[in-house]
């Protein structure tokens, strides 16, 4: 029987090694997956590849893991934001690589990565600095830059349900990311506030569809990280 | 010469007001984060727009009363909204093929600075000490269909921001359409830039001092 | 008040011009749009590239729009079914032009033409006579070809329920191509079972969200082509 | 030289049990029209597989009984089918980023021709007067993790299915894994096909007789 239902979250991320790529879901709280980013603190995998838009805030969730050392490098549109501390003090100590991406290629380049696109063109960015060094080229009268596609050996995301196949379903504009990176990484995890028997989620209404998942971590009351920065929280606490 | 804080120009809301009257109605739109938001407030009656947000969502309502938020229905800002009646949420991908493919008819941004040939430069000062984002104003500038910038007319220190060529690194190329400031209204065409309307204070000699390139009438 | 629904078919397919280019949406008949197409039969177009996974069956539905001379060229990846006897005849008698992708790279066509992506590489049709002509590049050892977005002026797709912003829902794999088809065209018009009003449609569960679709036509109990295949029906008739 | 019509060899529910036997539990499996479809008959016993059918459907279940079908409930083949609680639906450009992206496990197809090198001739003849149609065959051949093909040994007419070199025009290059017929189980390997498995009244000399290239034991 095909059951991707994990019991703990250091379960959900034990594989992850060393040097691994991981993509994480969210667009600033909404979408976070604080629980299994907590977990991978704990389990302490270093020299990490982060894929995320952005780099968290505070000093929980991915502001922690990224202030515990252990992002050698992240990929990424926008990592400043009112509560960023973290990521930009180790930017300017040089103790964390950014390879900086538009919104749009990056999630391109992600959909890309999970659906066997190597490389694709887009208008985004011509004549600005984030295309130098890039190729470029003419599709009628107008230039595309070449973008490839993104890839991952883990991702780690918030969904709101999800049966024992690793269907899922969001919540509002928590999904953003969650579906795409799914697609794109060799392991992908879910931390979900719901699980439930297969047939319950129309199959009409799945949005990432359980081929695109590899291990499902129920987390009924997920903490938000607005309400941990707000309340001065740190993590490990 | 006049000095820029003698001039009252238009408020923000009337800046915001000049917008919303271009837009025509049953047009999806993109607002940017901070002063293009307030657009929504100034849609003329019997207009039926609808807004989009990058991080997910076409058909976004107004914010929330205090204490209604839901932390995971956000706008680009990342601030709390709301979801109309047919409304619908996507993820980033489809919502980037709704901006880059040019399905979204209005996007409006905040600017640095903003050039005769339309360039626009609004992500980065280009400052060294600054920690580079871009989000998805490249994106929005080389997708959607007509890009109106809403700016004050200079920087606080009174230099131009509308200029013959951007110092700050660009967002994209020949891209703007329409300029709104609080000194005046104007439109970029191959020719040049025209001033479509002008704040009630402001003479048109006064309006070319502080702007960088020449102005048409 | 924006509303996009129409109350005629020929309402909803008025614009069509001679030598346009028309996506029709369908895996055989699951998802094509019956009513549009003989409501096109009826406006009388000619000279049109058809962009369709099938090349119909019997003399209704797309069969009935090439047979009536109307189709120009086809872009498909099946044009070949149990029933189809217009299509070989035109096809061998040189009145049609055919150009045969794989379904895959069909798809993907599609949808880049609706997300503003040019170009992309795909694997599919590497070494085959599919890909002769075109430009091959290699990514990582791996060997994939160039294909370009593909866009129409129309899209005539079937749905199943819509409200007046035109956000689709769809049934089970009548979906296959109408999302992509919808926002790969200038005018997207769909025929579905069912109006309903703003709200009624789950914003979690939209599928074809509204900015993507132009015209909706409602057509209650629409006709199936194997019926009307087996009932040896002609359109027009 | 012996008659291959006085070879018994596997029956065809023999060939997809073998093919069935060889694929792991919890795989998402595509199987082609046909011949392919009787595999998902076969499953051990406590294995749950996935079907995968291209035109949008994750979670296939069986034929539903006569008279109870949906006419937009299909298979590739256009075949009325059914969905198990669990399933998903999806349009094409997601369906094909499942088969294009490496996630479905194994792809079970048939054939007219199957090369020592993996090659995969199974959409056109070549001929003159037919139609051409290729459908999802070379997206499946070049995105599936593991290409499996069932096919009947030879033609009709006693010509070998297994060559040196395609003739018929490719689907694909090197991409075959395993070969099912209804003589033997072959692998593709780098050092050329090896025999897993024979038909109870066949010798492996008759085997080869019926094969283009040369067999291993």
């Amino acid at each position: 029987m095909i059951n991707k239902i994990v019991s703990t979250s250091s379960e959900a991320i034990r594989e992850v090694r060393d040097g691994a790529s991981v993509m994480i879901g969210g667009f600033g709280e909404a979408g976070s997956p604080i629980e299994l980013i907590h977990a991978l603190i704990d389990h302490g995998a270093k020299d990490l590849t982060v894929i995320s838009n952005n780099a968290g805030s505070g000093h929980v969730g991915l502001a922690a893991l990224i202030e515990n050392l252990q992002v050698r490098k992240i990929i990424c549109s926008f990592p400043r934001t009112a509560n960023s501390k973290v990521f930009p003090e180790l930017f300017h100590s040089n103790r964390i690589e950014l390879e900086l991406v538009p919104q749009g290629t990056l999630a391109e380049r992600i959909r890309a990565g999970g659906a066997g696109i190597p490389a694709f063109y887009t208008p985004a960015s011509v004549h600005t600095p984030l295309a130098e060094g890039k190729e470029s080229r003419i599709f009628e009268d107008k230039e595309y830059v070449l973008e490839h596609g993104l890839k991952a050996d883990f991702a780690l995301v918030k969904a709101q349900t999800a049966d024992r196949y690793g269907n899922l379903l969001y919540h509002a504009t928590a999904r953003n990311f969650g579906p795409i990176m799914c697609t794109a990484s060799n392991v992908a995890i879910a931390q979900v506030n719901e699980v439930v028997e297969p047939g319950m989620i129309d199959p009409e209404t799945v949005i990432t569809p359980g081929i695109f998942v590899q291990k499902v971590l129920e987390v009924k009351e997920p903490l938000f990280e607005s309400q941990l920065v707000e309340d001065n929280l740190q993590y490990p606490w | 010469m006049v000095n820029i804080n003698q001039i009252k120009g238009w408020t923000r809301a009337e800046m915001a007001q000049n917008v919303a009257r271009d837009i025509p109605d049953g047009s999806y739109v993109n607002l940017g984060i901070g002063l293009p938001e307030l657009v929504a407030d100034f849609v003329p009656k019997g207009r039926e727009l609808i807004y989009q947000t990058e991080n997910g969502l076409l058909g976004m309502g107004p914010v929330p009363e205090e204490g209604q938020g839901d932390r995971e229905l956000v706008n680009a800002g990342k601030k709390y909204v709301t979801a109309i009646p047919g409304a619908a949420y996507f993820h980033h991908a489809d919502s980037f093929t709704m901006i880059r493919g040019g399905h979204i008819d209005v996007c409006v941004l905040g600017t640095m600075q903003v050039s005769e040939k339309g360039d626009i430069a609004n992500w980065s000062t280009g400052a060294e000490n600054a920690v580079p984002a871009v989000g998805g104003a490249m994106d929005l500038v080389a997708g959607v269909k007509r890009i109106f910038v809403i700016t004050q007319h200079t920087t606080k220190h009174g230099h131009p921001k509308i200029v013959e060529e951007c110092t700050f690194p660009l967002t994209g190329k020949g891209v703007v359409e329409r300029i709104y400031t609080n000194l005046a209204t104007i439109e970029v065409r191959n020719e040049g830039l025209f001033v479509c309307e002008m704040a009630p204070d402001i003479t048109f000699d006064e309006l070319q001092e502080f702007t960088g390139p020449k102005l048409n009438q």
